[in-house]
């Protein structure tokens, strides 16, 4: 019987890296991203990875801490706002960016997973990011050629799964966490909580797309807006 | 001069919302537009990172680091809520599920193009979900002050910077007035001023040509 | 306050049935099929209909009551086998059929709704169903563009819904159906059960992809091969 | 020369399966594969239609109408089953996430081109998922009889019907013997023959070129 569970990050991560390597990590913002994975990656100090991520953290949380450790070269994300060292990294040319559209990009990462080669969206026709890109004509619109995404590894949050690797994710902690569970040639996730069993009609993210999993030993969950109710609570 | 407030743009943006709607709310003045939601008026909202029907900010206690909007910014569930991934979610967007987004920007044009992401030559941050949105939802509405802070027009013949999406504007709420267009290839048309403000105002601080 | 609820399926269906109109279906061979809804098309008498559905029914069920009934004139599937009329009436070539690869069937019915004008897939190629379709290489592999399906009017068959129209759908009656709700420009979902609540995180088709429903009164769930286990009970 | 039996030919293609797979199995002779996976390997079967997980037919008072397979058999569930829409099922498939598929077939060529989808002439009830697995899945194994009714190879230098795959079958086991290739440049090899069965045997009753 295959074993998916592995007893911390750097068992679970040993084997799968490699300098040069591309990883694509679920996450929107700070919500849902693999805090202990990525502390397992820090401490394996990979380097020259190319990341495929929505975002890119902040200084001290996330992939910043990554960046920040110089590990991460290039980038494949739609929005890095919020982060000092990405921008004195990109501003110097330490590091490649490469910007797509959020839904372009979630996109992507579904078609890697899928074995879509590419797809023809409206998103970003006439603008920067289509250009170079190959155009089509549907019924009279205009559409640009996107290229579905795959990596080397897929790191994710999940909320429960049970052994066999079937996953749930929390709320709008799901974001990009199954679309990168699909995309990655192998795929780690961090997990809040091992239940014995999941409902199959509730089941987020088959079994099929998870080789290897850890509980999550962090969850620190950091809130980048803490916004309150003017109401009395 | 001084024309509406950013609470007045929110609250007529607000009047742009129909029983039934499912919509966007962009970060900043758009985001103020869901507290103006008529009563009796069932306005179901969207958010880019998977999640429909948005509740209200939480109180202290309700606070759930797992429950944020596209701004990153803590809100509550519904009885109605929904969440999904990313991939699904701008499915939505894209398919033309989503009936209007209420949008900021830094420029428009007469041909109703939209640049809202970049300022060449300062650090971009990138174009989030912006360019899904305007590429995707069925009516676009912008909310943005009428003029820069060096008093430039932002209704523009063409615009100046990087575009977001070519020709994807429905209506324009600026704090001076208000216009809008019927089709994408019909032009915009002053349909509105705010108290005080006269069409002569209106004329004078827009680039942009558009029906009176 | 929209109310999503109908009466029945011919007040559901009120107003957006038109003679050579496009019909997308959910259900796998009789599976999770929307019957009563397929009762209701039936009484409007509606003719010239395109239906895209993975199956056309058996004889006296599910679609083959509309075939029967001659009320289709094309239909978009990947597998038409248990149907004699329909047999009759294509090598009769009253019927017109274009056959579609099951998995390319369903992701065009994703891409239709969402947005996406067409995508390369490697299914296919090199046999008929790539004639005359545009080719692809990428990465040195060879892939076919398929197009996304849309449809006037999509109907399927959900197990449990809340009054905004969020829908789950039971055990493997899901099949085509979440895909077919994205693809229409108005979908109709006839629903086993009507709850109060359902979990956020529980859902399978969020609420915005449905704009009418009814409560399923015909529930027959015909099966197809009634297969029992050999083993004492 | 009676060869191997259906059941025999079942069990020979179950060795194939490793502990840990995810497979999917056709309809016909493949189906009975899931009865000889060997006691403690853990092969999970998918099925097309969108459940991952597949258990053994039901007893008269489990019977689900909601719960079926490709083959549209009754089935049951088991306590790590997930259902999912079909979008999401050929994701797996056309993604290379299934390790391996167990297929009919009505010709193979000695470059790995499978026909099993349609005989010119006669009614043609299409390909089903038949073409999405063997563009998708990681490893195709055919299982037919070595020759038709009427006593001509199926495994032939080229195919007479129209192709389902090309280039795409890595393993065949027929009532006779086994052929298998390294990898899809390679050429097809005679691994086996069933028991009673010579090489000779083989070689007059296959058209194609094959290793011996």
């Amino acid at each position: 019987m295959v074993q998916k569970i592995f007893p911390d990050a750097a068992a679970a991560l040993d084997g799968l890296l490699f300098d040069g390597m591309t990883i694509v990590a679920g996450g929107f913002g700070l919500c849902g991203i693999p805090e202990t994975l990525i502390d397992g990656l820090l401490a394996a100090g990979t380097t020259g990875i190319t990341a495929i991520s929505n975002n890119a953290g902040v200084d001290d949380f996330g992939l910043g801490l990554l960046l920040r450790n110089r590990q991460i070269v290039r980038m494949i994300s739609s929005y890095v706002g919020e982060n000092k060292e990405f921008e004195r990294q990109y501003l110097a040319g330490e590091l490649e960016l490469e910007f797509c559209p959020q839904g372009t990009l979630a996109e992507r990462m579904r078609a890697g997973g899928a074995g879509i080669a590419g797809f023809y969206t409206r998103t970003g026709v006439g603008t920067l990011l289509a250009e170079g890109k190959e155009l089509k004509e549907f019924d009279g619109e205009t559409y640009v050629l996107e290229t579905g995404l795959t990596a080397d590894l897929a790191i994710v949050k999940a909320w429960r799964a049970d052994r066999f690797g079937n996953l749930m994710f929390r709320k709008t902690a799901r974001n990009f966490n199954p679309n990168a569970a699909t995309a990655g040639r192998v795929t780690v996730a961090e997990v809040e909580e091992f239940v014995d069993h999941l409902k199959p009609d509730h089941v987020h993210t088959p079994a099929i797309f998870v080789q290897r999993m850890i509980l999550a030993t962090r969850n620190e969950k950091r809130i980048e807006q803490r916004t309150i109710t003017r109401d009395a609570a | 001069m001084t024309g509406w407030t950013r609470e007045q743009m929110a609250a007529r943006a607000a009047r742009e919302l129909k029983d039934g709607y499912y919509a966007n709310l962009g970060i900043g003045i758009p985001t103020l537009v869901a507290n103006y939601i008529p009563d009796g008026i069932e306005v179901t909202l969207h958010s880019e990172n998977g999640m429909l029907g948005l509740g209200p900010f939480p109180t202290e206690q309700q606070i759930d680091a797992d429950i944020i909007n596209a701004g990153k910014q803590t809100i509550t569930e519904l009885p109605h809520t929904s969440y999904f991934s990313s991939a699904d979610s701008f499915a939505m967007i894209r398919g033309g599920h989503i009936d209007a987004s209420i949008l900021g920007a830094m420029e428009v044009s007469q041909d109703g193009d939209l640049s809202n992401w970049m300022v060449p030559g300062k650090m971009v941050k990138g174009p989030g979900g912006a360019m899904d949105l305007v590429a995707g939802v069925k009516r676009i509405i912008v909310l943005m002050d009428h003029t820069d802070k060096a008093g430039n027009p932002k209704f523009r013949r063409e615009n100046t910077l990087p575009y977001t999406g070519r020709n994807v504007v429905d209506m324009i709420i600026t704090n001076l007035a208000v216009f809008e267009r019927e089709s994408r290839t019909a032009r915009f048309r002053l349909i509105e001023c705010a108290p005080g403000v006269s069409a002569e105002d209106i004329a004078a601080r827009t680039e942009a040509a558009y029906l009176a």
